[in-house]
C-alpha cells in the first residue's frame, strides 16, 4: 500500500502506475528471440507483430473506451490499399507509404467517428460491423482499382531506406514490422497513462456521468477513434508492405472477428491483451493448422473455450486475478 | 394479372421468413437472455445435419424430422448450458463472444470430421416443391410453407414469452441476476429452458433453411452476420420485432436487387445501418 | 528426397475445394506410389483459410524457407496463386496451379504451370457455341460480382458477340447472396433466348435453380447455359427434376465416358467415398504432371530444369487428353458440352458434344 | 423454548478473500424484530447479503427453521421464505411496476392490492418501467416486491432512504401491522437510529464486522452514550 | 438583491401524460441554501435533470449567471460552473476515487485530451483531487476501487465528483441518503465551507438536515411549485405537512 502521509502520495501512487516492470523488458527482450532461434519463421513473427499492432489499436477503442467494434478490419484494409496504390502509381518507399497510409485511414476513422460516436452497445457493434461490410463491398466492386478478388496487383515495395531489401526469409519484415510496432507499443503506453487514457476508461466505466463531470465524451471517442483506425491503417500497410500485396481479405469481417478475438483472448483493456492473443492466436493456428490443416479450428476453439472456462476476462486478466490472489496469501 | 411489385413483396417476405426462422432462436437467447450466442448457427447447423441425415440416409419424411431438429438442438443446448454457458450468465458480452466462437469453431470442424466438407442436398417432399400460382404470380410452395411457420412461432414466442409470468422472469433474471434469485426466481432454471428454446428454434431454423441456403460445415459461420441484423434491427428481446425486421430486411433487399441491381450487396447494410442511426435500440427494442 | 508445399484453403468457406485437391493428390500417390526417380515425395500441405494473398504468400516462403521445399502446389483460388507467385520466382521453384482459374495466373512467374483450367477458356467456348449450334442468339448474363465471375461475364458477352450473337442484358449478383428470386425475375422481365450463368460452387447452385423453377423459367424454352459450378453432382441432387435439360460447358465431369476416368472414379470412390470432381482432377493431374516431369529430369527438382520437362507435355488424364502448352505453360484441353439428363434413375450430366484443343483465349489474344 | 425462526452460528463471511463479517452470532424468535445498527461500511448489508446466500461463508452456520441452509442457493431461501429488499433498490428497469411486482409473487395476504393500497403512488404509475420511477418511488416498488413474496422474515437495508416524510410515517405503521397482525419477523438495517428502535424489539451494534453491542431496542434507545459511541450519533442534539 | 445565478422561466416538462414540470419559475440567488422538497414522484430529480441538460424541457428557458443555456450540452454547462450529484450512484465501479476525482479534474482544467503525457506529472491537479477526498473523509479510502466501497462511501464519492468540477452552483440530489446523520451534517458543512459563493440547491427527505442547512425551502408538488418559503414557515404551513411532512415532528 502506498503511505497517505506525504502530499505527493498519490501522486507517487499514479506513476507508480506507469512503472516498466522487469517482466514487460523481459517480454520485449524475448522478441528478439525469433532472430536467434527460429529464423525459419520470421515471416510468421512479422504477421504476427502486424496483428499484434492491429489488436493493440482495437484495444486502444474496445478495451479502454468500450467502444466494441466488429469492423475494424476496414481501416486495416484502408491501410493495406493506400499503401499499395501509394507504391504502384507514386513510388515504393515504405516509410512515406506507411505514413500515407496513416493519413487515409485516420481520416476515413475521422469521418465515420461522428456516427460511432453517437451509439453504444449491440447498436455500435452492429454499426461498425455494417460500415465494415459496406466498405468491403466498396472495394470489390471498385474492381478497377483494387483488383478486386484477386487482390491488387504491381505492388513492388523499395527496399527499405534504400538498403534492407524484404527478403525471402522475412528479416527485414520482421525487423521492420518489430520495430513499427515497438514504437505504436510506447506511444499507446503513454496514451494510457495519460489523463486522456484516464478519460477513456471513465467513459467505459460510465458514460453517463461523463457530462456531469464536463467531460465531451463524444469528443474523447472521436479523438480515440481516429487514432485507432490510424494505427489500423498502419498495421494494414505494414502487411501490404511485408507481403507485396493486399486483397479483399484485408478489409473483411474474418479479419475485424478476429482480431476481435484475438485482443479479448489475450485479455482486453490491458496493454498487453492484444499482442499476447495475437502471439497466442497466431502460433496456436500455424502449429494446429501445420499438424491437421482441415481441422485446425477444433484445436483453436478448445483453446478458446478452455481459456474462457479457466481465465475469465482473457488470458492476462485471468493471470492478474490468479497472482493477486496467490500474492495476498 | 398483378403487377410484378406483389411478386417482389411476396418474394422479399419469403426471405425475410427464412431470415426469421434461422434467427428468432437467436432473438430468445440474445434478446432475451443477453447472451452473446455466436454459437447460435452451431445449433442451427446440428438440426441441419440431423435432418440431412434424417431425409437422405434414412427417408425419413422432411417433416417427420423438423421436430426432432428442435428437440435435438434445445437437448444438446442444455447439456453445454450446464457445463459452458452457465458460468458465463454473469460474466463480460466479450467472454462470452470468446466463448460462443471457441464452440462455433469446434462445431465446424466435427461437421467436417463427420460429414465431410461437401454440401448436403436434401429432396423435399413433393407437396413443398414448385410454385402454385395466384393471380398471374407464381408463389413458391416452399416459400409459403415458411411464411406460416414463421407466424405460427411468432404467435406461440408472443404469447408464450412477453405476456406471461415466465417471460418477466427471464428479463428480471437478465436484469439482475442476484435480486432475481433473492426474490425466489429460479434463475439457473429459467436461463436453461430459456436458452434449450433458443437453440431448439435455431435447429428448427437449419432444418427448414437447407433447402434454400444449402448445409454445410461452415453454415456456423456464414449467416451469423445476417442473424445478428435481423436481432438488431429487431430490437433486443422483441421476437415481434425480429418478425418485423426480417420482413422489411428480405422485402428491401429483394426490391433493391430487382430494382437497382448495382446496390445488390450494400443493401442490406445499408438498411440496417439507417435503421440503427434512427432508431438505436431497433425498431421494436425496448431497451 | 523431394518435398511438395500443397497450399490450399482447406478450412473456411472453400474447404471443400482443398479436400478434393488433396483427394486427388492422395489418389494419385496411391496408385503411383510415393517414390519418383529414385526420389522419396513428401507432402506439406498448409491452409490459407481463403482468398488471402498474404498468407499464402508467407505459407509459400516458409515452405521454401523453413520446409525446403521443392515444389509448389496446390492453389484452390486466385488470389493464393497471386500471392505465391512472387516466392516461386524469386526461389525458382516449380508451382504448380491446381485450380485457380484466372486466366493471368500462369503470367506471374515463369515457374508457374496450371493444369486445370481458366475460366474463359470455358466460358468463351461456350459462347461460341451457343451462337453457331446451340440456336440461340440472344442471351442475357447472371454472374457472381467477383473476380472470377466478371471474368466469366466479359468472356461469354465477348465472345458471344463476335460470333454473332446479342446480349439483351446482365446482372452481377453479390458473392454471398442467399436468395436469387429477384435476380431470376429481372432475367424473366426481358425474356432472353439463353440465360448465361456463373456462380460459384457450394450452397449457392441449387438456391439458383431452385429460383428459376419457381419463377417459371423452363430450360426447354429457354436455354440456361453455364459453367460446371451451377449444375455441380450437388446442386442438381438438391435440384432434382428442375435441373433437367440445362446445358454446360465443363472439362471434366465424373461421368465422362472413357476406360480412364471410369477406373478413376471407382477408385476414388472406394477410397473416399465420392465422385470426383474438376478440383479432384486438378489435383491428380497435378500430380502426373510433376511425376512425369521428375522422371524426365531424373529427380532434379530444380525449377528450371523442371519447367523444361513440362513444356508441351502431353497425356492422358481422366478428362481426356490434356496438354501443356510451351508457350504459356498453361493447360490445353477439351471442353464438352453437356446437358442435364435422366439416364436410368440417375439425374446426370450427359456430353453431348465437344470442342477439342482449346487455349486459353485471353493469352491467345493478348499475343496477337 | 421454541426453536428461533433464523440463528446465525459464529458466521464469518465475505467477499472473494475480503472478510468482512467475524464471528457474528445471533438469533431472532418467530415474529421477532432485530434493528441493525453502525456506522458506514462495518458489514450491515454485508450481514443480510449473508443470510440470503450471496457472500462467501468462511465458517460458522446460518440456521433456518432449525435447518442448517448455509449452502442453499439464495433462491431456495427466498423460496422458504426470506424476503430482501436491497439498499439499492435493484429493480428491474426492463420491467414495467406491475410485472417488477408480480414476477416472483407467491400466494399470500400480500397480493397487488395490498400493496397498491399501502403505495398509491406505485398504483399510479403501475404502467412505467422499472427504470422510469423516481428514487423514492423505486424504493417503494422495493419493498412492495418483496412483500408481494409474502416472506415470513424480511430482511430491510435502509427501507426509508429517499421517502417522503408522510410516506415514511404510513411505512412505519405498515410495519407495525405487520410485526404484529400478520406474524412477519424483520430485521432492519438502519441509519435513522429513532426509528429503528421504535419499530424493533431487540437491536444489535455491529463495528468492523462483529457484533459490538446488544440489547433491547427501548433500552438503547435510551442508552445515548452507547449509541453516541458506537453509531457516532448524538441522539439527543438531534432529535 | 443579491445577484441571481441560476433561474428557471416557465418550465414545462411532461413524461406522455404525465407532467412533471409545471410552469416552473426558479431563481437562486449568490450563495444561497435551498432546500427542494416535495413528495415522492414530485418531480425533483427531473427538474435538475433539465436544469443541468440531461432532460430536454418541452418548453421554458434556463439561465446559468444571465445566459441563456437551455440549448447547451450537458457538459457544456457544468463548464460554465452548473455541477450535480446523482439520487443513484452512477459512478465509475472500476476506477478508484482517486482516479475518478483527477479525471474531474483534468476535464475541468482541460488538459483531459492531453495524451502524450503521464497523468502524474500534473501534480497540482492530482493534489486538488486528494484534498476533495480528504475533505469528505475519503482519503484513506481513495485506492480502492469504487465498486468495492461500502454504499455511504460511494454517496460520499458522488459528491466529491461535482466539487471536482469547482462549481459555482451545486444541485444536490439526496446527498445524505445512506449516510448516518451526524456525517451528513459535515458533509453539508464541508460542501458549504468550500467557499461563500457556492451556490447550492439541494433534494433531501431528511428533514433534520433540511431545516438545519436550508435557508429558504421550495415545496415541490405534482410537478409544480406548491410553497416557498423560510424553514419556519414551511414547517408550519399546514398545507405542506398535510401533503408531505405528515404527523411527525421535525426540525
Ligand atoms: N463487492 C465487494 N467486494 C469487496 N468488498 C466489499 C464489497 N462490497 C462491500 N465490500 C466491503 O465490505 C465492507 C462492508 O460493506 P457493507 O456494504 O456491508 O457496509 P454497510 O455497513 O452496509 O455500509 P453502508 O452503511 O454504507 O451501507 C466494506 O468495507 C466494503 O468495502
Ligand atoms: N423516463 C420516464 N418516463 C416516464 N415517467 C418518468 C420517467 N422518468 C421519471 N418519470 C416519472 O416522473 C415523475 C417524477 O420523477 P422524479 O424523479 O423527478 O421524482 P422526484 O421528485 O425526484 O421523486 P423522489 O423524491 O422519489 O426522488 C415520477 O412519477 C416518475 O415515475
Ligand atoms: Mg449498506
Ligand atoms: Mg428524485
Amino acid at each position: 500500500m502506498v503511505p497517505t502521509d506525504t502530499i505527493s502520495a498519490p501522486q507517487l501512487y499514479l506513476q507508480s502506475l506507469s512503472r516498466w516492470s522487469a517482466t514487460e523488458i523481459a517480454f520485449w527482450l524475448a522478441t528478439l528471440l525469433p532472430f536467434f532461434l527460429f529464423p525459419n519463421y520470421l515471416s510468421l513473427a512479422s504477421q504476427i507483430a502486424i496483428t499484434a499492432l492491429f489488436a493493440l489499436s482495437l484495444d486502444l477503442i474496445l478495451g479502454y473506451a468500450g467502444v466494441v467494434s466488429l469492423g475494424h478490419a476496414a481501416f486495416f484494409g484502408i491501410g493495406a490499399y493506400a499503401a499499395g496504390l501509394f507504391s504502384k502509381f507514386v513510388w515504393g518507399e515504405p516509410i512515406s507509404g506507411l505514413l500515407v497510409a496513416a493519413l487515409l485511414a485516420g481520416l476515413a476513422g475521422y469521418a465515420t467517428s461522428f456516427i460511432i460516436c453517437r451509439f453504444r452497445h449491440l447498436t455500435l457493434i452492429m454499426l461498425t460491423l455494417g460500415l465494415g461490410l459496406l466498405a468491403f463491398e466498396v472495394a470489390n466492386s471498385a474492381h478497377w482499382l483494387t483488383g478486386g478478388s484477386d487482390g491488387l496487383q504491381g505492388v513492388r515495395i523499395w527496399p527499405l531506406f534504400g538498403i534492407f531489401k524484404f527478403d525471402l526469409y522475412g528479416y527485414t519484415a520482421y525487423s521492420y514490422s518489430l520495430a513499427v510496432l515497438f514504437l505504436f507499443f510506447l506511444g499507446m503506453r503513454r496514451l494510457v497513462h495519460s489523463p486522456f487514457g484516464l478519460a477513456l476508461r471513465g467513459i467505459r466505466e460510465n458514460l453517463v456521468r461523463m457530462p456531469a463531470i464536463g467531460a465531451a465524451s463524444r469528443a474523447h471517442i472521436r479523438k480515440a477513434y481516429t487514432i485507432a483506425a490510424a494505427v489500423a491503417g498502419i498495421a494494414g500497410a505494414l502487411l501490404t508492405q511485408t507481403t507485396e500485396s493486399a486483397a479483399l481479405e484485408s478489409i473483411s469481417f474474418q479479419r475485424s472477428a478476429d482480431v476481435l478475438v484475438m485482443l479479448v483472448l489475450g485479455g482486453a483493456g490491458r496493454l498487453y491483451g492484444g499482442l499476447i492473443g495475437a502471439i497466442i492466436f497466431m502460433i496456436a493456428r500455424d502449429q494446429f493448422s501445420g499438424i491437421a490443416p482441415q481441422y485446425w479450428y477444433f484445436w483453436i476453439g478448445i483453446l478458446l473455450i478452455v481459456v474462457v472456462m479457466l481465465l475469465p476476462n482473457g488470458i492476462l486478466g485471468g493471470l492478474s486475478k490468479i497472482f493477486a490472489r496467490w500474492s495476498r496469501k | 394479372m398483378l403487377p410484378p411489385v406483389f411478386g417482389v413483396l411476396f418474394d422479399g417476405i419469403a426471405y425475410g421468413m427464412l431470415l426469421f426462422v434461422l434467427s428468432v432462436g437467436l432473438s430468445v437467447t440474445l434478446g432475451l437472455m443477453n447472451f452473446v450466442n455466436l454459437a447460435h448457427c452451431a445449433f442451427a447447423m446440428l438440426g441441419g445435419y440431423l435432418t440431412a441425415t434424417l431425409v437422405n440416409d434414412f427417408n425419413w419424411s422432411f417433416f417427420a424430422t423438423l421436430p426432432l431438429a428442435f428437440i435435438a438442438a434445445a437437448t444438446a443446448s442444455i447439456a453445454f448450458e450446464r457445463v459452458f454457458y452457465r458460468r458465463l450468465y454473469r460474466a463480460g458480452d466479450l467472454d462470452q463472444v470468446l466463448l460462443t466462437i471457441g464452440i462455433a469453431f469446434v462445431s465446424v470442424a466435427i461437421a467436417a470430421y463427420l460429414f465431410g466438407t461437401a454440401q448436403q442436398p436434401i429432396q423435399t417432399p413433393p407437396l413443398l416443391r414448385g410454385a402454385i400460382d395466384f393471380l398471374g404470380l407464381s408463389l413458391g410452395k416452399y416459400r409459403l410453407f415458411l411464411i406460416a411457420i414463421a407466424l405460427v412461432v411468432t404467435i406461440l414466442l408472443v404469447v408464450g414469452i412477453e405476456y406471461t409470468r415466465f417471460g418477466a422472469q427471464v428479463r428480471a433474471a437478465v436484469d439482475n441476476q442476484r435480486m432475481a434469485g433473492g426474490l425466489g426466481i429460479n434463475v439457473e432454471r429459467t436461463f436453461a429452458v430459456t436458452f434449450a428454446l433458443g437453440s431448439g428454434l435455431a435447429g428448427l431454423g437449419g432444418a427448414l433453411a437447407i433447402e434454400i441456403v444449402g448445409l454445410d460445415p461452415n453454415f456456423s459461420f456464414i449467416y451469423l452476420v445476417y442473424v445478428l441484423i435481423i436481432v438488431s434491427v429487431g430490437g433486443l428481446g422483441s421476437i415481434a420485432g425480429s418478425l418485423a425486421a426480417a420482413i422489411l430486411i428480405g422485402v428491401s433487399d429483394i426490391a433493391g436487387k430487382y430494382y437497382f441491381p448495382e446496390l445488390g450487396a450494400f443493401l442490406i447494410y445499408l438498411v440496417m445501418v439507417v435503421i440503427l442511426m434512427w432508431r438505436p435500440s431497433g425498431l421494436f427494442g425496448r431497451r | 528426397q523431394i518435398k511438395i508445399g500443397v497450399i490450399n484453403s482447406y478450412s473456411g468457406q472453400f474447404a471443400d475445394t482443398g479436400a478434393q485437391i488433396d483427394n486427388g493428390i492422395k489418389l494419385y500417390m496411391k496408385q503411383h506410389g510415393d517414390t519418383v526417380a529414385g526420389k522419396k515425395i513428401e507432402i506439406i500441405r498448409k491452409d490459407t483459410g481463403g482468398p488471402n494473398p498474404d498468407v499464402a504468400k508467407r505459407l509459400a516462403q516458409e515452405l521454401i524457407v523453413r520446409d525446403k521445399a521443392d515444389i509448389l502446389a496446390g492453389f484452390t483460388l486466385t488470389p493464393e496463386a497471386l500471392g505465391a507467385a512472387s516466392v516461386s520466382e524469386e526461389a525458382k521453384k516449380l508451382m504448380v496451379v491446381m485450380n485457380a482459374a484466372t486466366s493471368i495466373v500462369t503470367t506471374k512467374s515463369p515457374y508457374i504451370v496450371r493444369v486445370s483450367l481458366t475460366l474463359p477458356q470455358i466460358a468463351d467456348t461456350l459462347a461460341t457455341w451457343a451462337v453457331k449450334k446451340g440456336g440461340t442468339k440472344k442471351a442475357y448474363t447472371m454472374v457472381s460480382d467477383y473476380g472470377p465471375g466478371i471474368d466469366a461475364e466479359g468472356a461469354f458477352q465477348k465472345a458471344f458477340k463476335e460470333a454473332g450473337g446479342e446480349i439483351v442484358g446482365s446482372v452481377r449478383m453479390p458473392v454471398a447472396n442467399p436468395d436469387f428470386s429477384a435476380f431470376v425475375q429481372r432475367a424473366k422481365d426481358l425474356n432472353p433466348e439463353s440465360i448465361f450463368v456463373f456462380i460459384p460452387g457450394g450452397a449457392q447452385p441449387a438456391a439458383l435453380g431452385k429460383a428459376f423453377a419457381e419463377r417459371g423459367i423452363d430450360p426447354k424454352k429457354v436455354k440456361l447455359l453455364s459453367t460446371g459450378e451451377p449444375v455441380d453432382e450437388t446442386a442438381i441432387k438438391s435440384m432434382g427434376d428442375l435441373a433437367l435439360d440445362r446445358i454446360s460447358a465443363w472439362h471434366y465431369d465424373f461421368n465422362h465416358k472413357s476406360k480412364m476416368n471410369s477406373d478413376f472414379v471407382k477408385a476414388f470412390n472406394a477410397e473416399y467415398k465420392r465422385n470426383p470432381d474438376f478440383f479432384a482432377v486438378g489435383g491428380y493431374d497435378g500430380m502426373h504432371l510433376i511425376y512425369e516431369a521428375l522422371k524426365k529430369t531424373n529427380g532434379n527438382a530444380d525449377g528450371d530444369a523442371l519447367i523444361a520437362a513440362i513444356k508441351g507435355m502431353k497425356w492422358e488424364s481422366p478428362r481426356g487428353v490434356i496438354w501443356i502448352d510451351p508457350e504459356t505453360r498453361d493447360v490445353v484441353q477439351t471442353v464438352y458440352i453437356r446437358r442435364v439428363q435422366k439416364v436410368g434413375n440417375d439425374i446426370v450430366n450427359v456430353e453431348f458434344d465437344k470442342i477439342e484443343n482449346v487455349k486459353d483465349p485471353v493469352k491467345a489474344a493478348m499475343k496477337k | 423454548m421454541a426453536e428461533p425462526l433464523l440463528k446465525l452460528e459464529n458466521v464469518t463471511a465475505g467477499y472473494g478473500d475480503a472478510v468482512v463479517l467475524h464471528g457474528i452470532s445471533l438469533d431472532l424468535p418467530e415474529r421477532g424484530s432485530l434493528a441493525v445498527l453502525g456506522r458506514n461500511g462495518v458489514g450491515k448489508s454485508t450481514l443480510l447479503m449473508t443470510i440470503m446466500g450471496y457472500t462467501q461463508m468462511r465458517g460458522g452456520r446460518v440456521i433456518w427453521r432449525g435447518q442448517d441452509i448455509s449452502r442453499l442457493a439464495p433462491n431456495r431461501r427466498a423460496v422458504n421464505g426470506i424476503g430482501w429488499v436491497a439498499q439499492e433498490r435493484e429493480i428491474f428497469p426492463s420491467l414495467s411496476v406491475v410485472e417488477n411486482l408480480t414476477v416472483a409473487a407467491r400466494p399470500g395476504p400480500w397480493d397487488l392490492d395490498a400493496v397498491f393500497k399501502l403505495f398509491p403512488r406505485l398504483s399510479e404509475r403501475r404502467r412505467n418501467m422499472g427504470n422510469q420511477l423516481s428514487g423514492g418511488e423505486q424504493q417503494m416498488l422495493a419493498t412492495a416486491r418483496a412483500l408481494m413474496t409474502n416472506p415470513a422474515l424480511m430482511l430491510l437495508d435502509e427501507p426509508f432512504e429517499g421517502l417522503a416524510p408522510v410516506i415514511v410515517d404510513e411505512l412505519i405503521a405498515a410495519m407495525k401491522t405487520m410485526l404484529l397482525d400478520r406474524g412477519i419477523a424483520i430485521i432492519l438495517v438502519e441509519q435513522h437510529t429513532d426509528i429503528a428502535l421504535e419499530l424493533t424489539a431487540e437491536a444489535i451494534v455491529l463495528e468492523r464486522g462483529a457484533v459490538a453491542h446488544r440489547a433491547p431496542s427501548a433500552q438503547l434507545q435510551k442508552d445515548t452514550a452507547t449509541l453516541e459511541r458506537l453509531v457516532g450519533l448524538r441522539v439527543a442534539a438531534t432529535a | 438583491m443579491t445577484e441571481i445565478v441560476l433561474s428557471t422561466r416557465r418550465l414545462d416538462k411532461n413524461f406522455g401524460s404525465l407532467v412533471v414540470a409545471r410552469n416552473i419559475e426558479l431563481n437562486l440567488p449568490k450563495g444561497a441554501r435551498y432546500a427542494l422538497i416535495g413528495p415522492n414522484g414530485a418531480g425533483k430529480t427531473t427538474l435538475i435533470n433539465l436544469m443541468t441538460g440531461m432532460l430536454k424541457p418541452n418548453a421554458g428557458q434556463i439561465f446559468l449567471g444571465g445566459e441563456d443555456v437551455t440549448a447547451l450540452e450537458p457538459q457544456e454547462r457544468v463548464r460554465r460552473g452548473l455541477a450535480r450529484t446523482f439520487q443513484i450512484n452512477t459512478l465509475f465501479p472500476g476506477l478508484n476515487a482517486l482516479e475518478a476525482v483527477t479525471l474531474a479534474v483534468c476535464e475541468r482544467r482541460n488538459i483531459a485530451g492531453e495524451f502524450w503525457r503521464n497523468v502524474a506529472v500534473h501534480r497540482e491537479a492530482i493534489e486538488e483531487a486528494h484534498d476533495i477526498l480528504a475533505k469528505l473523509r475519503l482519503g484513506d479510502s481513495c485506492y480502492q476501487i469504487t465498486r468495492e466501497l461500502p454504499y455511504g462511501r460511494q454517496r460520499l464519492l458522488e459528491i466529491a465528483l461535482a466539487l471536482a468540477t469547482k462549481p459555482k452552483v451545486l444541485l444536490l440530489d439526496e446527498p445524505a441518503a445512506g449516510v448516518p446523520q451526524e456525517e451528513s451534517g459535515e458533509v453539508f458543512e464541508a460542501v458549504a465551507s468550500l467557499s461563500d459563493d457556492l451556490t447550492l440547491l439541494f433534494i433531501e427527505h431528511d428533514m433534520h438536515v433540511v431545516f438545519r442547512f436550508a435557508s429558504h425551502i421550495i415545496v415541490l408538488v405534482s410537478g409544480a411549485i406548491f410553497t416557498e418559503g423560510s424553514p419556519a414557515a414551511i414547517a408550519a404551513d399546514p398545507g405542506v405537512r398535510e401533503v408531505y411532512l405528515g404527523k411527525r415532528k421535525h426540525g
